[in-house]
Formats: C-alpha cells, sequence, structure tokens
C-alpha cells in the first residue's frame, strides 16, 4: 500500500456503486433473485439443494423397484419415463446406470456440498464471524448463479438423445469417452459446479480471515466456522485438478484427442478411430485427488453443525476444542494425500500402496478423536432433547459406522474382496447419509428460528427423526451383509451373479426401507412450509446459545446486526459457575 | 465351513491366500465391534445419565482426558497392528511373489463389452500374436492364426477352466473400457485396465465338485412354474435317474426341457441338481449398459477333467482347421 | 504479496528464463549453425541483459513503496 | 437496520494479514489457478514419460514437433513487457498520474491483443500443416495448455478493457479502490505471464 | 513493510543484488550441466532440479521472506506449493510401480 494509498483509504469509504445496495430502495429483483445479502443467497442455495436432494432420492427409489423386483414394470411413474430410461414400464440397463450415475453426482456435487456449504455456510458463517455480509457480496450472488446454469444443464441432459451420463458419478474413461452425449453435459455442468465452489470458497477464506468481529480471535471461532474454513481450502485446492480433468475429457470428446484413450482400443469388435497414447488411470489420479478431499468436503461442515447443536444442547463447553480444530486441519491437509486408496485394485505394486495405506490409517486418527471428543462432551451435560439435538444425536453412531467399516476398505488385503460390493456403497453412506445429512436435518431445525423467526413444530419433528432413523439403518445396514456375500454395486440385476442371487431377500428389504424413508420425510415437509407461514414466533435467542448469530434479530435485517458486536470470550462458555444464566454469549461482557 | 456356499457372511474361500483376507477381515469386524459396542455403552450412559433435569446444572469442569487418550492411541497401534502386521505383508506376498513360470497354468482373461475371454497358450506353452486389425465376431481376440505358429494350438475359451491345487497365472487385459477380473470365490480382484497387462495369481483348493455337492438341491419337476428362468439356468443332474435300472438320464445332464420331459415320462418328479457352474468370473467396474450380465462360468477341474477338457477344446481347433 | 513483490519475483523468474532460452538456443547454434537460433540466443540475452538492470531500477524506483 | 454495509478491510490491509480484502482473494484465487495448471502439467508429463520410445506415439522433441519457436520467443517477450506496463500503471496511479497510468493499461491491452494475434498465426499455421489436437497426444497437450492460456489472456483483456473503460469511473470517486483493482488485476495478469514462461519451454523447448 | 532509513534500503538492496547474481550464476551451472554431457541423463535432471530447488529456496527465503512479515499467504502458498508437487510427482511414481507383467 502506497503511502498515497494508505493517505486515501479512510477517506475512501464511500460505498457508493460498490454493488452494496440499500436494502430499503432495492426491487424485487435485487432483494430476492439477484440478491447480493449473504443470507437469501443462503436460502437460495438451500432451497435449490433441498430441491436436488430431493430428486437425487427420487431417483435411487426408481432404480430401488429394479433392485426389488428385477424386469418388473415399474408402478405409476413407468410410463412417464422418456426412451432412453425405460422399454415398455422396465427400466433398462442403459437407464440404470444413468440414474446411478445422476444419483451420485446430483447428492454429492448439487445436493450436499451445496447445502453445507452454499447453505448453512453461506447464511451462519457470516453471522458467527460477525460480519455484516461476506467480503465479497457480488461474488458470493454469482457463485450461486453459476452453481445453478450448472445444476440445470445436468437436468437437462435428461433430455438428451442416449439420455444422461451414464458411467457411474466417477466417469471412468474410456468409458466415459464413448458415451453418448449426455456425458458432454455432464462435464459442461461439472465446470459450472467447479467454478461455483472456487468463488464460493475465497469468498469463505477472506470472510474468515479478514472480516471477524473485533476480539474474535481464530481460538474463539466456533467449530462449525473452522469447519467451513477447512472446508473452503479442500475446494480451492482439491477442485482444479478436476476440472482440469474435466477439460481434458471434454477435449477428448469433442476434439478427438486421446488423453484418456490408449491405443488399439476395440469397441463392438471395431477399432477405435484414437490415435491413443493416453492412460485411462491418469483421469481416476486427477478424478480422486478432487473426490477424497471431496469425502472431507461432505462431512466436515456437517460435523461443523454437530458440534454447534451439541453444544448448546448439553449446556456445556465442548470437550477439546482446540484438538477437534487441530483434527480438523490435520484432516484438511492429509486428504490430499490419501487419494490413491480408490485405485488398489488398478494394479498397484506394494510400495505405493503401502504409502496410501498408511496415510489412509493415518487420516482415521483425526476422524476417531473428533468423534471421541464430541462423545465425551455428553459426560457430565444437562442435555435436552431437542429435535435437532435429536438428529446431532444420532449422527455420531452413524458416523462412527461409516468411519469404521473404511477400515477393511483402506487395507489392501482385504480390499481385494470388498472393493466395489454393497460394502462401499453401505459404508460411504453411512457417512454421508445418516451422517451427513442428518447433521443438514440437526442445522435446519437448529437455525430454523434464526432464519425465519418461528420455531419448527417438535411432534412432527419428533415423528420425522425416529423414522427416519429407523429406515435409514434399515437401508444402509443390509448393505454391508450383501457386501460381505460379494454383491457387486452397480448391477442392473441383482440376481444375475450366484453370489448376489442368495442376498436378494436383504437387497428387497433395503428398497422396502427406502420407500419408507421417502414416505417419512412428508412430516418434515409439512412441518417446514407450515411453520414458515404459522410456527410458534421464536426468540432473538430460542436455544439460549452462545455463539454469535443469535446477537442478531430473528431474521436478522440487511446488514445483520444493530451494531457490530465485540466477542469477550470463546464459543462455548456453558454453565460458567457463578454466572446468572447456564450461558454466556460471545456477544455480552460479563462482570469481573 | 457347511451349509450353501453362498450365503449371508463370506462366501466359500476356494483359494489357497484366501484364508487370510477373510481372517483379515473377521479380525478387523471384531475390533470394530468391541470398538463400537465400548463406545456405545459410554455414549448410551451418558445420554441417561446426564439428560436434562430440573435443579441439575452441567458441569462446566470438563472431565479428565486420560482414558479418551489411551482409547485413541490403542486404536492408533491397532490400526498399526493391521496394516504392518496383516495387511502389507499379505498385500506385498499376494503381488509380489508370482508361482515360477514352470510350475504355473497361464493364461490370459481378456475383458470386453460384455463378456470375458480366455485364452490359453496351447501345449506349446507360447501365446499366439494377438492383432487387434484381425478382430471380428468369429475371431474375438484377433488370434493370428495365419501368421504366427505359436498361436495354431491355443485356446480361446468363453469358461475358465482350471486345475485343482496348481498355481494358476491369469494376465488381465481389457480390449475396450475398464474392466475388472473379479472371482469372490477365490478372493481374487484387478482392474482390466487397457492398454495394460497386469497379472494375478492365485492357486484353486476346492473343486468345482465340492461347491456342487453343497449347492446340490431338490427340484420339482412338475411344477407349473417355469424351472429353467434365469435364475435356474445351467443345472445339470447329481446322480442317474432312475437309480436303479436303465437311466434315462445320467449324472451330469443339463436338466433342459428335454431332459425334463424324459423323466416326467419316467415318472420322475422330483431330482437332484446343482448349477453346472459353482463359480463365477465378474466384472467388478462399470463397464456399460450390460455390466451386470459381464460373467463368466469358472471351473476348477481334478487334473484329469483338466486334461479331457483341454483335449476337448484341442479337438474342435482341428475341426475348425478342416 | 503487493504487486511490487510479484513483478520482482516476476522480473526475476523471466530473467533466469532468459538464460536458460539464450544456453538452449547456443547448444541449438553450435549443433546446427541455423541462423534462427542465434538470432534467439542474442535476443534472449539482450533481453536478461535488460531485464536484470531493469529489476534494479525498478527496486529503486519503488522504494517508498511497500511490499505488503 | 443500517443503512449500509460497511465490510471491514476493504480497502486499508487487515493488521494481521497485511492485505485488504480483494489482494487476499486474488491470491487464494491464483493458488487454485496454480492447482489447475498443476494437474495440467502433471498429466503432460505422465503422458510424455508414458509414451513409447519409438513408433508413431512416440513423443516428439523440439527438434521435430513442428512448433515455432522464434514466434514464441516474441511472444514471451510481449508478455514479459505487458507486466512491466501493468506495474508502472499501478505505480502511476499511486502518483495520481491518471494519464500515464492509462496510457500503461492500453499498452498493456495492446501487447495482449499482439500476444493473440501471433498465437492466432501459430494455431492457424497448424491447421493448415494438418496438426490438430487429434494428430498426436502432443499436440493435444499443446493445444490445451495453449488454449487454456490463451483463455486466461482473453480474460485478462477483458478484465483490463473493463478498468480502462467504464471501470475507470471509479477513480473519481474512490481512487484508493481503483488503486487496489488494478493491482489485483496485475497480480493476475503477472500470474498468466509466468504460467506461460514455464509453458514456453516446457512445450517449445523439451 | 518499508524501509525506516536509506542505510536500510541500500542494504536490502544488496542483499537482492547478491540473490540476483547467486540466481545467475546457478542457473548457469545447470546450462553448464546440459552442455558438458559429464553426467548420465538421470543424474543431470536430478542436478538441474536440485539447483532449481536452490534458486526456489532462495527467491522465497529472502525475497518472499524480506518481502513481509505477515505469514498467512505465504502459509498457503507453500500448502499450495506442496500440493502442487504431490499431484505431479504421485501419480507418475504410483503409475511406474504398478504391477506388471
Amino acid at each position: 500500500m502506497s503511502t498515497h494509498a494508505a493517505a486515501q483509504a479512510h477517506a475512501g469509504h464511500d460505498q457508493h456503486g460498490s454493488g452494496h445496495d440499500h436494502h430499503a430502495h432495492s426491487s424485487w429483483w435485487r432483494t430476492y433473485v439477484f440478491s447480493t445479502d449473504h443470507k437469501t443467497i443462503g436460502i437460495q442455495y438451500t432451497i435449490t439443494a433441498l430441491c436436488f436432494l430431493a430428486f437425487g432420492f427420487g431417483l435411487m427409489l426408481i432404480m430401488r423397484w429394479q433392485l426389488a423386483y428385477p424386469s418388473d414394470p415399474i408402478p405409476l411413474i413407468g410410463g412417464l419415463l422418456g426412451k432412453s430410461l425405460v422399454e415398455s414400464g422396465v427400466l433398462t440397463g442403459q437407464g440404470y446406470n444413468a440414474l446411478g450415475a445422476m444419483h451420485g453426482t446430483i447428492m454429492v456435487f448439487m445436493a450436499i456440498v451445496p447445502l453445507a456449504v452454499g447453505g448453512f455456510g453461506n447464511y451462519v458463517v457470516p453471522l458467527m464471524v460477525g460480519a455484516q455480509d461476506m467480503a465479497f457480496p457480488r461474488l458470493n450472488m454469482a457463485s450461486y448463479w453459476v452453481f445453478l446454469p450448472g445444476g440445470l444443464i445436468m437436468l437437462a441432459s435428461f433430455f438428451m438423445p442416449g439420455g444422461p451420463a451414464a458411467s457411474g458419478w466417477t466417469s471412468y474413461p474410456p468409458l466415459s469417452n464413448i458415451a453418448t452425449m449426455g456425458q458432454t453435459a455432464w462435464l459442461i455442468g461439472m465446470i459450472f459446479l467447479i467454478t461455483s465452489s472456487l468463488l464460493g470458497s475465497v469468498n469463505f477464506i477472506v470472510t474468515i480471515v479478514q472480516l471477524r468481529a473485533p476480539g474474535l480471535s481464530m481460538f474463539r471461532l466456533p467449530f462449525f466456522v473452522w469447519a467451513q474454513f477447512v472446508t473452503a481450502f479442500l475446494l480451492l485446492l482439491a477442485f482444479p485438478p478436476l476440472e482440469a480433468a474435466g477439460v481434458l475429457q471434454l477435449m477428448d470428446r469433442v476434439a478427438g484427442t486421446s488423453f484418456f484413450m490408449p491405443q488399439g482400443l476395440v469397441v463392438s469388435q471395431k477399432l477405435h478411430e484414437a490415435v491413443g497414447g493416453g492412460s485411462p488411470l491418469l483421469w481416476q489420479h486427477l478424478f480422486w485427488f478432487l473426490a477424497h478431499p471431496e469425502v472431507y468436503v461432505l462431512i466436515l461442515p456437517a460435523l461443523g453443525i454437530v458440534s454447534e447443536v451439541i453444544a448448546a444442547n448439553t449446556r456445556k463447553p465442548l470437550w477439546g476444542y482446540k484438538s477437534l480444530v487441530y483434527a480438523a486441519l490435520f484432516l484438511g491437509f492429509m486428504s490430499f494425500i490419501v487419494w490413491a486408496h480408490h485405485m488398489f485394485m488398478t494394479g498397484m505394486g506394494t510400495t505405493l500402496s503401502t504409502f496410501f495405506q498408511i496415510t489412509t490409517m493415518i487420516i482415521s486418527i483425526p476422524s476417531v478423536i473428533v468423534l471421541t471428543a464430541l462423545i465425551i462432551s455428553y459426560h457430565g451435560a444437562s442435555i435436552r432433547y431437542s429435535v435437532p439435538m435429536l438428529f446431532a444425536t444420532a449422527f455420531l453412531p452413524m458416523f462412527a459406522i461409516g468411519g469404521l467399516t473404511g477400515l477393511p476398505l483402506g487395507l489392501t488385503a482385504s480390499d481385494i474382496h470388498l472393493h466395489d460390493t454393497y460394502y462401499v456403497i453401505g459404508h460411504f453412506h453411512y457417512v454421508v447419509a445418516p451422517g451427513t445429512i442428518f447433521a443438514m436435518f440437526a442445522g435446519i431445525y437448529h437455525w430454523f428460528p434464526k432464519v425465519t423467526g418461528r420455531m419448527m413444530n417438535r411432534t412432527l419433528g419428533l415423528i420425522h427423526f425416529w423414522f427416519s432413523f429407523i429406515f435409514i439403518n434399515g437401508v444402509f445396514m443390509p448393505m454391508f451383509f450383501m457386501g460381505m456375500a460379494g454383491a457387486l454395486r452397480r448391477q442392473y440385476d441383482p440376481e444375475a451373479q450366484l453370489h448376489a442371487e442368495t442376498v436378494q431377500g436383504l437387497s428387497r428389504m433395503v428398497s422396502y426401507s427406502a420407500w419408507c424413508l421417502a414416505a417419512v420425510q412428508i412430516p418434515f415437509v409439512i412441518n417446514f412450509f407450515r411453520s414458515i407461514w404459522s410456527g410458534q414466533p421464536a426468540s432473538q435467542n430460542p436455544w439460549q446459545a452462545t455463539t454469535l448469530e443469535w446477537a442478531a434479530p430473528s431474521p436478522p435485517p440487511h446488514g445483520n446486526f444493530a451494531q457490530v458486536p465485540t466477542v469477550h470470550c470463546g464459543p462455548y462458555e456453558y454453565s460458567v459457575p457463578g454466572e446468572r444464566r447456564d450461558f454466556c454469549p460471545q456477544f455480552e461482557a460479563r462482570e469481573a | 465351513m457347511n451349509g450353501a456356499p453362498y450365503g449371508r457372511w463370506l462366501p466359500w474361500n476356494a483359494s489357497e491366500h484366501g484364508g487370510q483376507i477373510d481372517s483379515l477381515i473377521d479380525v478387523i469386524h471384531w475390533f470394530m465391534l468391541i470398538l463400537f459396542v465400548g463406545w456405545g455403552i459410554f455414549f448410551v450412559y451418558c445420554l441417561v445419565r446426564f439428560r436434562q433435569k430440573p435443579g441439575r446444572n452441567a458441569a462446566y469442569e470438563l472431565p479428565k482426558g486420560a482414558a479418551s487418550k489411551y482409547a485413541e492411541v490403542g486404536v492408533a497401534i491397532f490400526e498399526g497392528f493391521l496394516l504392518f502386521g496383516l495387511s502389507v505383508p499379505l498385500w506385498s506376498r499376494y503381488k509380489t511373489a508370482p508361482p515360477p513360470p514352470e510350475k504355473r497354468m497361464d493364461v490370459t482373461a481378456i475383458g470386453e463389452q460384455f463378456a470375458w475371454n480366455f485364452h490359453y497358450p496351447g501345449k506349446d506353452g507360447k501365446y499366439g500374436r494377438l492383432d487387434p486389425t484381425l478382430i471380428s465376431s468369429s475371431n474375438l481376440l484377433g488370434l493370428d492364426k495365419d501368421g504366427d505358429p505359436a498361436a495354431e494350438d491355443d485356446i480361446v475359451s468363453p469358461e475358465l477352466h482350471v486345475p485343482l491345487n496348481q498355481d494358476v497365472y491369469v494376465r488381465i487385459r481389457s480390449k475396450d473400457v475398464i474392466h475388472s477380473f473379479a472371482i469372490p470365490a477365490m478372493r481374487v480382484k484387478q482392474d482390466a485396465v487397457p492398454g495394460m497387462e497386469v497379472p494375478v495369481w492365485f492357486k484353486p483348493t476346492r473343486s468345482s465338485d465340492e461347491f456342487r455337492e453343497a449347492m446340490a438341491r431338490e427340484y420339482s419337476l412338475d411344477q407349473p412354474t417355469p424351472l429353467f428362468n434365469k435364475k435356474k439356468a445351467g443345472l445339470i443332474l447329481m446322480e442317474d435317474y432312475p437309480a436303479s435300472g436303465e437311466p434315462v438320464a445320467h449324472k451330469g445332464d443339463a436338466l433342459v426341457n428335454a431332459t425334463v420331459e424324459k423323466l416326467l415320462a419316467a415318472g420322475i418328479k422330483t431330482v437332484r441338481a446343482a448349477p453346472r457352474a459353482t463359480m463365477e468370473v465378474v466384472c467388478a467396474q462399470l463397464c456399460g449398459m450390460n455390466h451386470y450380465s459381464m460373467k463368466a462360468p469358472l471351473f476348477v477341474d481334478t487334473p484329469e477333467q483338466f486334461e479331457a477338457w483341454k483335449t476337448a477344446q484341442s479337438a474342435e481347433i482341428e475341426i475348425d482347421l478342416e | 504479496m503487493s504487486l511490487k513483490a510479484f513483478h520482482i519475483v516476476f522480473v526475476i523468474t523471466a530473467a533466469v528464463f532468459g538464460l536458460g532460452l539464450g544456453a538452449w538456443a547456443v547448444r541449438e547454434y553450435r549443433a546446427d549453425g541455423s541462423t534462427a537460433s542465434l538470432i534467439i540466443a542474442i535476443g534472449a540475452f539482450a533481453g536478461t541483459a535488460i531485464l536484470i538492470p531493469y529489476g534494479v531500477w525498478f527496486l529503486r524506483k519503488l522504494r517508498h513503496v511497500s511490499y505488503v | 437496520m443500517s443503512a449500509s454495509i460497511e465490510i471491514p478491510c476493504d480497502i486499508t490491509p487487515h493488521p494481521v494479514t497485511g492485505m485488504y480484502n480483494g489482494k487476499f482473494g486474488v491470491w487464494l484465487f491464483l493458488a487454485s489457478e496454480v492447482m489447475l495448471f498443476g494437474a495440467l502439467f502433471s498429466s503432460y508429463i505422465l503422458l510424455r514419460v508414458g509414451a513409447p520410445e519409438a513408433g508413431p506415439l512416440a513423443w516428439p522433441d523440439y527438434r521435430t514437433n513442428h512448433l515455432n519457436v522464434p514466434l514464441a520467443t516474441v511472444n514471451t517477450m510481449v508478455l514479459i513487457l505487458s507486466s512491466v506496463t501493468v506495474v508502472f500503471a499501478w505505480y502511476y496511479l499511486q502518483l495520481h498520474k491518471f494519464a500515464a497510468a492509462r496510457a500503461c493499461l492500453l499498452a498493456t491491452i495492446g501487447l495482449a491483443l499482439v500476444f493473440m494475434v501471433i498465437k492466432y498465426f501459430e494455431y492457424s499455421h497448424k491447421f493448415h500443416d494438418g496438426l490438430y489436437p487429434s494428430t498426436h497426444n502432443f499436440y493435444a497437450v499443446y493445444f490445451t495448455l495453449t488454449g487454456l492460456h490463451g483463455l486466461h489472456v482473453l480474460g485478462g483483456i477483458i478484465v483490463f478493457a473493463y478498468l480502462v473503460g467504464p471501470g475507470a469511473a471509479m477513480w473519481k470517486y474512490n481512487p484508493a479502490k481503483f488503486t487496489n483493482r488494478i493491482e489485483c488485476a496485475g497480480l493476475y495478469w503477472h500470474f498468466v505471464d509466468l504460467v506461460w514462461i514455464f509453458l514456453f519451454p516446457s512445450i517449445y523447448l523439451l | 513493510m518499508s524501509f525506516a532509513t536509506p542505510e536500510d534500503a541500500r542494504k536490502h538492496r544488496n542483499i537482492y543484488l547478491a540473490v540476483l547474481v547467486a540466481l545467475a550464476v546457478l542457473t548457469g551451472v545447470t546450462v553448464l550441466v546440459a552442455q558438458m554431457h559429464f553426467l548420465s541423463t538421470p543424474m543431470a535432471v536430478a542436478v538441474a532440479l536440485l539447483v532449481a530447488c536452490i534458486k526456489g529456496g532462495l527467491v522465497a527465503s529472502f525475497f518472499m521472506h524480506l518481502i513481509s512479515e505477515k505469514t498467512t499467504l505465504y502459509g498457503i502458498l507453500v500448502i499450495c506449493v506442496v500440493f502442487f508437487f504431490v499431484l505431479l510427482l504421485l501419480p507418475l511414481a504410483t503409475e511406474f510401480t504398478n504391477v506388471s507383467t
């Protein structure tokens, strides 16, 4: 900064024309559609992501019909689906693969990441750091408006000749290189989604580092903010390689290059025209370089939400706050050097496989630390079983199952049998479905009063929680046994193979559970919409929590706080001895 | 090890190294169970004991963390043991010590959408040249029978036959996309990456006959439901029928419609039958629309059966040549 | 890192690159004697010869500008 | 309700990081760009090392790859020069010499356009010779990497065109912020030039 | 950071000049090694890489360290560089230690 610029700096606080419109004078479009307010953008992200979540779930329900009753026509909607998916009401093999690929892609890139980072992150992080908005409000808006077209391109691929991408969410070439047009749409959509994440992550990091309220040092940040901080770094550094890979695959498909095509491919007894010289494994490296950190992108915000909910409802400080933070940082760092454990079966030698096994075992340690810290936080507590607390509590054992079942997959020898079986499906779904999605529900119930100024209904919430908890285990627990028996994933006909035929009963049970799980989301939807309009009005701090978002009115106005709060203490000062109340908010000064 | 080969937990293991993989899986799962139950007991205790009650506040002082430290260190040590004690040596043995060429049965498995083909070097022990430009629907691998003398006695088969108790060395390749050569019963899995040739090896220790005995079931022939739908395709008889007198159907006969009619005509309504193929080579990596149907039967033959099969295959080749 | 600092890093990298390119072109010229290589060599060394004093001059000229 | 939002460190540097928001943001963006080009370089190395020694798939070296080194050398100099003009635009803005700064920015745009024109001739010459991305993986790498770099240059041209055109109005009411914007654009521009400095030897000379 | 005194400034400038000279010399070494052919190709590459690392280190430690006391950005950039090399080298290493016939 030059001396001149420094001299100018203080005079230059005129915000005119810098995009921060005065709320009162803004048009409807600027307020609700092309808004630069982080709260509006957060809500936009949340609603969009919830729609995608429901859509991705719906795709799975259709696939589940085929898996329960192979080759039976799909009831009700079988006739409505396009030619690319069904034939005379029966899902085709191509259609099954397409639904599978789109289920994975939609859930990971268009539902959970936008919900966890775009939704919760956008809404809560600036509030929690005591900022009036994100550091770059217009960039924030751009991030949403890049995300949406990406999602729409993905959806549009359902109407393309040949249907949407059908090469799995991993899109391994050469299969994806020789696939139909839907794959091109998938690639273009992904490039949009990645760009959106990059814009968002820059914004998050700058906001968290630069915009903290006075007194809010890094180690006074709530764990949720730390989790978002690490997540943003993962998005920032892990996503570009997939963008590069996407560009290369796009070149392969559009310009006829051979980045991923080796020489002499014979497809359907015909020599393929690609000149060759490429490496199919290159894609896997670039893809998993992203996709393993992506796992932590899915899980870290969830851990953050759960920590907030647990701290507020156990009425005591989180156990081991600093070790939680260090564990999250360490997780983030390590997640970049474990990716090839997804590739053990490609013919990896002993040296490198040992390296990746070691890093994989090492990365399990911080996860154990986080889980232990959260569980010990219950000791000596005064647990208030609110609906968000129930979801957060259920998250812990579910995440534990998901984490533990990663062990046999991370060791090469046991991976030989379990690789690409239903065991893998069970494993990662336990992490993201009863894990992350339960945490998302906890977050929705927890911050709903802040966002709308109204509480959600407890009875409906309890119904939603208990039945979801039962059925979601009914969906994923049998998968471990199916995988043990050797049933492979991505099988259109579940009975085609000897070892899978014997566990078909379990597969049918999974399907029933999945449909029931869908049914018990109805109370949630009713609760969500009814509470927006007619829920019981909420106070500014209904959970009597300590973090900064509760210093703002519910719902917070444009600019968030009446005046920027000053922070006086750490994030989880609950049940401090000698205090009048059992919580000491960060934004209130204590006497003496 | 009784009951059916394929059931709710691990399938029967039919290979020499598979037992070690199974015990590793078992050890890990016991470890997981103990850890989870341990956590669970503490967790449930906390959930009940520390629920909100009027007049009781939460403790601000944090519980001492020694126990958790021990638990974490314990977990880390055990993971280290799993890693360096079990997994790495197993993988290293499995991946770096191929059976010597003179002791092994050598075969190449070539994946394509959506089938496996197996290329045996034949009597001379040499693989014939494969030329992608020669590939056609009658020459699936593009074997150069005219140009390469080593190719003359080569066997190309859609079935994988391996001899019992002998090392099998499989070179895995792919013609088009990535497949994965997987035999659940042998605890074998290896991706078939186009442009690469990666070997795996295993030693079958259980024969197909043994599997078949265990899988044999009573089948009722006069049921109105079709017996030969895709699930039960490939059944063969396990005994001669009728057992006494002149049999109309022999052990090993395929249970096709003609056989069933003959048996029903002879007044036989139930038979013991089992699948002909009791083990399968499947594809474990998504390879396109018919990925699920990409499988090949695997037969673990006794040495006599294996020789007989090879002779029969060579005879076919000679017929071809004429 | 300010633009000034980045510019210095950039100039150094560019100078190093210029030397490398010059050396490469000299080797080429030795190998096949083509005029193009000679011109590139001269150009690269000349570029470097300009860049280094430029860097020093730049440092001196922007002395009062912060590095942050 | 506050009438307008004040974002801290929008213009003045943060006491701990020493950067204002924009500069920090640009650096983070550049970090992600490093990973993007890192992945592409990684692919390049992998394909090159994995290529066979002989035959049609053998990797061409600088003697056989038909790339025009003199033209690329000129292009390199053009880019280096454009970095110099950018840094001086920023320098003149700090001295409140707007006209000189604008001249520098225009020169930057001009040099960037020269780069693009030379690139265009290079590309069309390749196409004319029947060398397409699909011809060989070397050309695939060449076109993809230089093409992506070209897109970055194009992006830079658009940014500078905005800053020298409609965006320049900010100089009147918020010169400090405008100066910062030029610095951010300059950081990006330096990075783009730096990528070229690495691209040039690794594609043209090896 | 700005210089307190003219002396200070001169001292820093001298350091920069020294680093510039060192960088130039090291580049010369690289060229020399490449020209002389007294090392095998892998060795030459190794030496070239080593020299490049030293050069990078010089730039990072002198220029960057002197540039600012603020470490936030450099921490981020260092992480980025670490992952850059991970991305560059690990796939390569994996490819070349594959089990194959």
